[in-house]
């Protein structure tokens, strides 16, 4: 009996576990932790004066800043790597995204703080689904296989429904919640299919192995594995609301509290993009015959929809939604480009995009007012005579959204085209040049607002709630101003970050 | 007698569309989360049929995952609508359009 | 060649970056100290530029004082500014006509903003015309818009939103093509080599196919054409000229408008010396078009301003006239008529501001007389008008003369329909002087102050340059012809074209 | 001399600085004294070369001077040079000298104006450009020269700009001269290309071998130039308007300088005219046609200056007969004489304008014979010259040009022979209606007086001069009590005026001498041989025909008067033979008005608000429109409903399968 017992443990082979290098996981690590910190801490200390939270999530956002900072470094010498048993994957790519959304922690929380007290909310609520879907966004940027992918993309967007309905006097917040839930859930059903499919056709998840059966069998192209990537092609697609997918996006980053939405528009785009690059670029790289036409396509659709929708758009958070959607059309003709030189114009651009967005976001939360319900245009109505500095700042921004040189903006649009161009898809690029003259226009209309004298030409002179003081928190007013800084220094001295750029593809 | 993998995999298949239809059609929030569900748990069915079929553990084990993940959307989703419903009556995705164009 | 080691044309860019800066920092409430600041540095320019045409080595036909320094290595971008007898008098007109703008009309709205607008206008106009690195001479050609933007949408008269916009988009809409033009020159005749966007190396390798090289040809002249304005794109001017406010129009219409048939010149032909000359009769025919079809929609104009604008339409044809004749002396003549239009036109803008600061209307039915109360104003216009109209011994004639000169030699029949233009340049300025000057004044128009000494002293060195450079031209053309003449060479050996005998016999036996 | 000849357009030029920079400081009559003497110096230094030049050899008497490059591209270079030469000399001579005598006679007829300085300003710049006009050597230089004039005639036309029709007149002037300007552009751009150079030595040299046709074309266009600024069919229609200006103006610029600069440029070219004899037959019937023309329509005309307008117009006629017969030593014979005698005229109705108080209406003067005694002698004699009665100058110079003609073709000498009766006719109507019959004026309106019934301008301009403006302009120059207190009495000019009549009087009696047509005495057309060398034309004609000739010449002269005796004299009837056709100068204004004008205004309007503001401009605001339009149908897709969104996604996810089923052959 004993022996028996001794008998069957013995031929019972040893599970064994997955070694887990932490270290190569630190930001995902860090950011979760940060929430569970936040959490604790809400539960035990007693007296929590109001900063405490931002504080601890700012800590955060700048401890994962520095683990990956650390991260880019060992990949650049020692290459990158694979861990938790090819479940992810610690490369420049990653890391570049790591970053990214570290950045975006930072500027989002600081966002929050000054939103959050004017609002009136007090409590950490709001920064633990920030940092929990950042952490999700990590993941994603750093996952080597399809269902990693589909966690980390869960991780964010459940975050994001929430935060997208934090604002509980709105219905508009609840409603974009709503909207954003349903079809966020759908499309990750549409997703994960999609996963299923391709797990079916090549025998994996793991992005690897999915890369090296395509490649030792030359063009299998069935239904099955093609119609998987079609669906995940929309499942991240809806993520950077690329059209057709982005039907959800003006409602939602309408309703959304203005910081979530600054947020979102950075982060959820990050990290779709992140998958959208890594799968289609490196993983189905094979297939590129195949989908580099529906890619054309949907760049094509996307660059054209979101410039003329914005056009005809009275509220700025709906018309900047728009303008996103027309900046994932030129992300999309970075990866169209199906080169290195195209991905790292995509990543350069999402970097550029990144800040220009947090710091239009920015200004939409400050002049949003209390209640967060003053986004009609005229709210811009001579905002330069009454904060001269917020109106330079966002002027900057726009321009730099609509592609003025010696912006970082420019440079963005720059570098997909010359991609296009250099992959031989002329018509792409032009129709790419030739929205951004469309999305000129709606960017130009609101500086001019901005300039106009409020009526009755009050530089000085208070008429009308339109000249009501406009109060900037130094914390809001800090984001602002970096984007700007970052978006004009950069414009002018870009080598550095398209190096960081380049760098991120070549370690890919 | 055995039923081949395609049957499975066509009815998995069908499942989902039937769900897909369903968020298509349905107003009820709650009906239309429902298809949700109903297509994820098409999805697992997928997995585990092409599992088999490849003999390979690992799509079993998907399964799980995919479980958690709907469950967590379950408490996020209920907790939207029961939010939402503290605000109004009725159920109806249709009253909703404060935000459009 | 001219080799200095003090990088000067950087200076003469980043000087007016600097002081728009400095002027950014300075108090709003201390106008006086802000103008008298964008002034002086606008000067300073001025003279950096005019030492320039001094220190600038006659008969060399290459790039003097190049500097160059890698930018963004990573694409191949480097900052590389030269001046060359093309560019040369360009940048001096740009040096010039800034101090001028920046002090002639008043200004009635914040002052701080305008003048760093100016300043920053400035430099980018310097900067297109000295860049020598495709990438860089698009950024400045681009950048300009934004200033110009600006002053327009926010110094301009009543139009001035739709105008200011109009303006921009519809430039844009030009670089569009251009910028992916540019691409495709330097990822194409890359092949193999670094990608480089250094025009002077481009030049040497132009390695386009012949049709590949026609499709970029036209996508750069599409933008340039927006900005010349070439016939039928020509419309956002008058718009942009009647509600801009008079600096804005006097630099639009002096400067902004060459980075046009500057751009087509260096960029377009000179890059692309075989499609250049396929074109040339499409350009041609537009330019002669512009030159008539300008004339005649100036003469029944009921506003001053866009009559001055419409004629800039016709001038501005026969520059591209002269460019694309592909002779030494239509296109030294496009050259120096780009000056020369600069001077008189950016003076026509300034008498007629000067004019609206008194009446407040710019329309020419409510304005007459005007000779009788400000006899010296009337003396200035007549100058300026008879220089505008090509009157020999004025800047306009030399410029027009060489422009026909060198078309008729080889395309007869452009020349003569463009020669009927200068009918039509007489025609209606002297009738709108006419309208404006001549007669009995009446109502608001009785007892106007004459022009005040700071006018006069503003006036004073564009009449001053007007009246040398119709009398004595030879010293520009000296500094300009050797790089004119390289080019056309250059076009020479890349193609067939041949310009005729006369074009160059006894070269040498001058001096 | 001859080495810094450059001296004389040199010193009307800084007259006019000079009077541009002081002036007004300078004021009245100093600055008239400023302008005339700096014409009188220059014509000193004229009178110097020519001597020089005399005492050279008959062949070295073209002198180049070379001051300094004006314009070189490539091989088109222009040298800022003046060419003296016999010909040359002679026009220097008679502008700078007519010239001086008009500034003089100016200072006392500008009197009293309120822009006395500036009117010498102009006069001294015109100066300059007809001298560049004249001495330049080459076309391009010419061409400056040519449109200074042009320039300054247009401010001087429209001195009193005041007036309307002042203003009107000077622009169409300007304008219709451009017309010709754009033939003599051409003809210089089809020199360059032909002979590579604007050098009239160039030119002549290369002429030889050119082909014809391009000969041809060259002689043509320049023609055309000549018409506009000389006034000749179809361009003349500016210069009656042209007696807006002050009459000083008229007779400097549109009678003895300017208008001939036409002639003059013919002249230079002769070796090239001498190669293409159509065109000189051309030139010769447009001369004739114009003379006759232009003398019918004089003897309607009512106002005093415009009867000598038109009568310029049909001595330049002559003189176009002339150069078209290859006389071109007879045309410049009469260009001289012309000089004198047309300017006398314009001089002396100045001063019996200026005597009456701006009257020019012929119907209103009479009798002033008595008044304005030296006037109307100097007007008498200038009368007889111009009728062309022997001893007079006038007399020579038509005769050699009616003998010329005569043997190019009987037609044209025909044409000129009646041109010559209708002459003496118009002169002396003028001169009996001015100098005899009833004081007329004493009758006249005194509110009115200035105004003339004259047909309006009509140019491509609106311009009408309605009397109370008129009256302004007037007042402007010549204030009520200018002249002192005479009452409406008239009065004889002060001699600053009368002086420079006497001189040019003189010169009209005895100005035939220059070039008598018997053997040694033809001075003139020995002094011009060098220049024309063979291409000019001899005359082989008897001098029994030369007599008979003469004699009808004469005849036909006293003919005219005779006749204008009986009208005027005789049986005052004042308003005989003068049809509205013929005031209205055949109505070709009006003809152009219909045909050109009224067509070219309504195609700039189409221009302007059709294609332009609408189609054009139409199209790129149109794009706007497309953008904005659509833009508001597609975001009615997004119709805020949540099925709708996911039927999108859905919608979307369908297109891709089907892509993919196509691409794997699904499908």
């Amino acid at each position: 009996m004993i022996t028996l017992l001794a008998q069957s443990a013995a031929d019972l082979t040893p599970i064994e576990t997955p070694d887990v290098e932490y270290s190569a996981m630190l930001p995902e690590l860090i950011l979760i932790g940060g929430a569970l910190l936040l959490l604790v801490v809400v539960s035990v200390v007693r007296r929590r004066p109001p900063w405490l939270w931002t504080a601890i999530t700012l800590a955060t956002g700048a401890a994962s800043m520095a683990a990956s900072l650390v991260l880019w470094f060992d990949v650049r010498d020692d290459g990158p790597r694979r861990v938790v048993a090819d479940a992810l994957v610690v490369d420049g790519f990653a890391v570049f995204f790591m970053v990214l959304v570290s950045v975006t922690v930072i500027l989002g929380a600081l966002l929050a703080t000054a939103y959050l007290d004017r609002e009136g909310f007090s409590g950490p609520e709001f920064y633990v689904l920030l940092l929990l879907s950042a952490s999700g966004a990590v993941v994603m940027a750093s996952a080597n296989d399809l269902i990693v992918l589909f966690l980390g993309l869960e991780i964010l967007s459940i975050a994001l429904y929430v935060l997208a309905g934090f604002h509980p006097r709105r219905m508009e917040s609840k409603e974009a919640a709503m909207k954003y839930f349903v079809l966020g859930a759908f499309s990750s059903a549409l997703f994960l299919y999609g996963i299923a499919l391709v797990y079916g056709a090549t025998g994996s998840t793991n992005l690897g192995a999915i890369r090296q059966f395509l490649a030792a069998n030359v063009a299998p192209n069935s239904g099955v594995l093609l119609g998987g990537v079609a669906l995940i092609l929309v499942g991240l697609g809806f993520k950077v609301a690329v059209v057709p997918f982005h039907t959800w996006t003006p409602d939602v980053y309408q309703g959304s509290p203005s910081p979530a939405t600054g947020f979102m528009a950075a982060a959820a785009k990050a990290a779709g993009f992140a998958g959208l690059l890594r799968v289609f670029f490196s993983t189905f790289s094979t297939l590129r015959l195949d989908w580099r036409p529906a890619v054309l396509a949907i760049a094509v659709v996307t660059l054209l929809v979101g410039s003329v929708l914005a056009v005809v758009q009275t509220d700025i958070k709906r018309m900047l939604a728009y303008s996103s959607i027309s900046h994932a059309g030129y992300v999309m003709i970075g990866l169209q480009a199906a080169s290195k030189e195209g991905i790292a114009g995509s990543l350069f651009y999402l970097l550029a995009y990144t800040f220009m967005v947090l710091g239009s976001f920015a200004v939409v939360t400050v002049v949003g007012r209390k209640g967060d319900a003053n986004h009609d245009l005229s709210a811009y109505k001579g905002l330069a005579a009454r904060r001269p500095a917020l109106a330079l700042a966002f002027t900057v921004l726009l321009l730099s959204q609509a592609g003025v040189p010696f912006t970082t903006g420019f440079l963005a649009k720059f570098y997909v085209i010359s991609a296009a161009v250099q992959s031989r898809s002329y018509a792409l690029a032009l129709i790419g040049m030739l929205s951004a003259v469309i999305a000129a226009f709606f960017y130009l209309r609101i500086t001019v607002l901005m300039y106009t004298p409020p009526p009755g030409d009050g530089v000085t002179a208070a008429g009308g709630e339109g000249v009501r003081r406009l109060p900037v928190p130094a914390a809001t007013g800090v984001v602002v101003a970096v984007a700007a800084a970052f978006t004009v220094a950069f414009g002018l001295v870009p080598s550095p970050m398209i190096h960081f750029a380049r760098q991120a593809t070549l370690l890919l | 007698m055995t039923v081949g993998g395609e049957w499975y995999l066509t009815l998995a298949a069908a499942l989902f569309t039937i769900g897909a239809v369903g968020v298509l059609v349905r107003r009820n929030v709650l009906v239309m989360f429902m298809c949700v569900e109903l297509m994820l748990n098409a999805v697992n069915l997928t997995f585990v049929t092409f599992a088999r079929m490849l003999d390979d553990i690992g799509g079993q084990s998907l399964v799980f995952f995919v479980l958690v993940v709907a469950a967590a959307e379950v408490v996020v989703g209920l907790g939207i609508i029961v939010a939402i419903f503290r605000r109004r009556a009725g159920a109806t995705a249709d009253d909703l359009h404060l935000l459009k164009g | 060649m001219n080799d200095l080691d003090f990088p000067i044309l950087s200076t003469i860019i980043l000087l007016p970056v600097v002081a728009a800066a400095a002027v950014a920092l300075l108090p709003k409430n201390r106008p006086d100290v802000i103008k008298l600041v964008g002034f002086l540095a606008a000067l300073a320019t001025g003279v950096l530029t005019v030492w320039l045409a001094f220190a600038f080595d006659v008969g060399d036909a290459g790039y003097q004082f190049v500097s160059q320094h890698n930018w963004i290595e990573d694409l191949g971008i480097s900052w590389i500014v030269g001046v060359d007898g093309i560019s040369l008098f360009l940048v001096v007109l740009t040096g010039v006509l800034f101090p001028i703008a920046l002090v002639g009309p008043k200004v009635h709205r914040d002052v701080k903003s305008y003048t760093a607008w100016m300043l920053v206008l400035e430099a980018g106009c310097l900067g297109s015309f000295l860049s020598l690195d495709l990438f860089v001479f698009f950024l400045f050609f681009e950048v300009t818009l934004v200033p110009m933007y600006f002053i327009i949408g926010g110094w301009g008269y009543d139009n001035r939103v739709y105008a200011s916009i109009k303006f921009f988009l519809y430039t844009l809409f030009g670089s569009a093509f251009m910028l992916v033009g540019m691409l495709a020159l330097v990822y194409l005749s890359a092949k193999g080599r670094p990608v480089t966007f250094d025009v002077r190396e481009l030049a040497e390798r132009g390695a386009l196919a012949e049709n590949t090289a026609r499709w970029v040809f036209l996508a750069f002249t599409a933008a340039f054409a927006v900005k010349i304005p070439l016939f039928p794109v020509h419309t956002w001017l008058p718009d942009a000229h009647t509600e801009a406010p008079t600096a804005g129009s006097v630099i639009l219409a002096g400067v902004l408008l060459k980075l046009g048939t500057y751009g087509i010149l260096r960029f377009g032909v000179s890059l692309f010396p075989s499609a250049a000359v396929d074109m040339a009769p499409l350009l041609l025919t537009l330019a002669t078009i512009g030159i008539i079809y300008g004339a005649l929609v100036a003469t029944v104009q009921k506003d001053l301003k866009r009559l001055v604008a419409y004629s800039s339409v016709a001038h501005l044809g026969f520059i591209v006239l002269g460019t694309f004749a592909l002779t030494s002396q239509g296109v030294s003549g496009g050259v120096l008529q780009m000056v020369n239009h600069g001077l008189s036109t950016g003076a026509l803008f300034l008498l007629v501001g000067m004019i609206y600061e008194r009446r407040h209307t710019r329309q020419i039915s409510e304005l007459n007389g005007l000779q009788k109360s400000m006899p010296i104003m009337a003396a200035v216009f007549t100058v300026v008008m008879l220089s505008s109209i090509g009157l020999p011994g004025l800047n306009g004639f030399v410029g027009e003369f060489l422009v026909l000169t060198g078309t008729f030699i080889t395309r007869r029949w452009w020349a003569v329909v463009a020669t009927g233009g200068v009918i039509l340049a007489a025609l209606y300025m002297l009738w709108a002087y006419q309208r404006v000057f001549h007669g009995t004044p009446t109502g608001d128009n009785v007892g106007l102050p004459d022009m005040t000494w700071r006018e006069r002293a503003v006036m004073a060195p564009l009449l001053v340059l007007i009246v040398f450079l119709g009398v004595y031209p030879q010293p520009v053309l000296d500094r300009i012809n050797p790089s004119v003449d390289s080019l056309v060479s250059r076009i020479e050996k890349a193609t067939d074209h041949r310009q005729p005998a006369v074009a160059t016999r006894h070269e040498v036996d001058d001096e | 001399m001859l080495d810094n000849a450059f001296l004389i357009p040199l010193l009307p030029l800084v007259g006019f600085l000079v009077l541009v920079a002081v002036g007004r400081r300078a004021g009245e009559p100093a600055a008239g004294w400023i302008g005339a003497s700096a014409v009188g110096a220059s014509f000193l230094c004229t009178l110097v070369a020519f001597f020089e030049l005399l005492g050279r050899e008959h062949e070295a008497r073209s002198v180049g001077d070379h001051l300094f490059t004006w314009i070189q591209v490539g091989g088109f270079r222009v040298d800022a040079g003046l060419l003296l030469d016999p010909l040359s000399i002679t026009m220097a001579l008679f502008v700078t000298g007519v010239g001086f005598l008009i500034h003089l006679y100016s200072i006392g007829y500008m009197h009293g104006d309120e822009r006395f300085s500036k009117f010498f300003v102009y006069l001294n710049l015109f100066v300059f450009s007809m001298l560049m006009l004249i001495l330049g050597d080459s076309l391009l230089l010419t061409f400056l020269g040519w449109e200074g004039v042009g320039a300054c005639s247009y401010l001087l036309i429209s001195f009193w700009f005041e007036r309307e029709s002042a203003a009107s007149a000077g622009k169409k002037a300007f304008v219709v001269n451009r017309i010709g300007d754009f033939g003599f552009m051409i003809a210089m751009f089809l020199c360059f290309a032909t002979f590579g150079t604007l050098q009239y030595a160039g030119i002549i040299e290369g002429a030889e071998g050119a082909p014809q046709t391009t000969l041809t074309a060259i002689a043509l266009l320049l023609f055309v130039g000549a018409c506009g600024k000389s006034a000749q069919l179809p361009l003349f229609v500016w210069l009656p308007d042209a007696m807006e200006g002050p009459t000083p103006v008229s007779a400097l610029i549109h009678a003895a300088t300017m208008v001939t600069a036409g002639v003059y440029l013919m002249a230079r070219v002769a070796p090239v005219l001498a190669l293409t004899p159509d065109v000189a037959t051309t030139i010769a019937i447009v001369g004739a046609l114009t003379a006759f023309f232009a003398a019918t329509v004089a003897c309607a005309q009512n106002d005093i200056k415009r009867v000598l307008a038109y009568s310029t117009i049909s001595q330049l006629g002559y003189m176009f007969l002339a150069i078209g017969s290859g006389a071109y030593v007879a045309a410049i014979f009469h260009m001289v004489t012309h000089a004198f005698f047309k300017a006398l005229l314009f001089l002396g109705a100045g001063s019996v304008i200026h005597g009456l108080h701006d009257e020019q209406d012929m119907k209103r003067m009479g009798a002033l014979r008595k008044w304005m005694p030296v006037t109307s002698a100097t007007f008498i004699i200038g009368w007889l010259a111009i009728a062309g009665v022997p001893p007079f100058a006038g007399f020579w110079s038509k005769d050699d040009i009616l003998l010329n003609a005569y043997e190019k073709s009987p037609i044209l000498w025909a044409v000129g022979l009646l041109t010559a009766l209708l002459t003496a006719y118009y002169m002396a109507r003028q001169v009996f209606l001015v100098f005899w019959g009833a004081e007329r004026w004493r009758d006249a309106p005194a509110a009115a007086n200035a105004e003339l019934t004259e047909p309006e301008p009509i140019a491509v301009d609106h311009g009408a001069g309605s009397a109370d403006t008129a009256v302004v302009g007037h007042a402007a120059h010549a204030g009520p009590d200018a002249h002192g207190g005479h009452g409406r009495e008239p009065h004889e000019s002060p001699w600053l005026m009368a002086g420079p009549l006497v001189v040019l009087a003189a010169l009209s009696v005895v100005g035939g001498l220059i070039n008598l047509p018997f053997g040694s005495w033809a001075r003139l057309e020995h002094w011009l041989e060098p220049v024309f060398g063979e291409s000019l034309h001899h005359v082989e004609a008897t001098s029994g025909t030369k007599l008979t000739l003469a004699a009808v010449a004469v005849l036909a002269a006293l003919a005219g008067i005779g006749f204008a005796y009986a009208t005027f004299m005789k049986a005052h009837r004042l308003d005989a033979y003068e049809p509205a056709i013929l005031k209205r100068a055949w109505g070709i204004d009006a003809l152009y008005a219909a045909v050109i004008v009224t067509p070219g205004r309504a195609l700039s309007s189409f221009a302007a608000y059709v294609v332009d503001a609408k189609i054009i401009d139409g199209v790129v605001n149109g794009l706007g429109t497309v953008v904005r339009g659509s833009g508001g149908v597609l975001r009615k897709v997004q119709t805020g409903y949540v099925r709708n969104y996911a039927l999108g996604v859905a919608f979307g996810a369908t297109l891709l399968l089907g892509w993919v089923m196509v691409r794997s052959g699904g499908v």
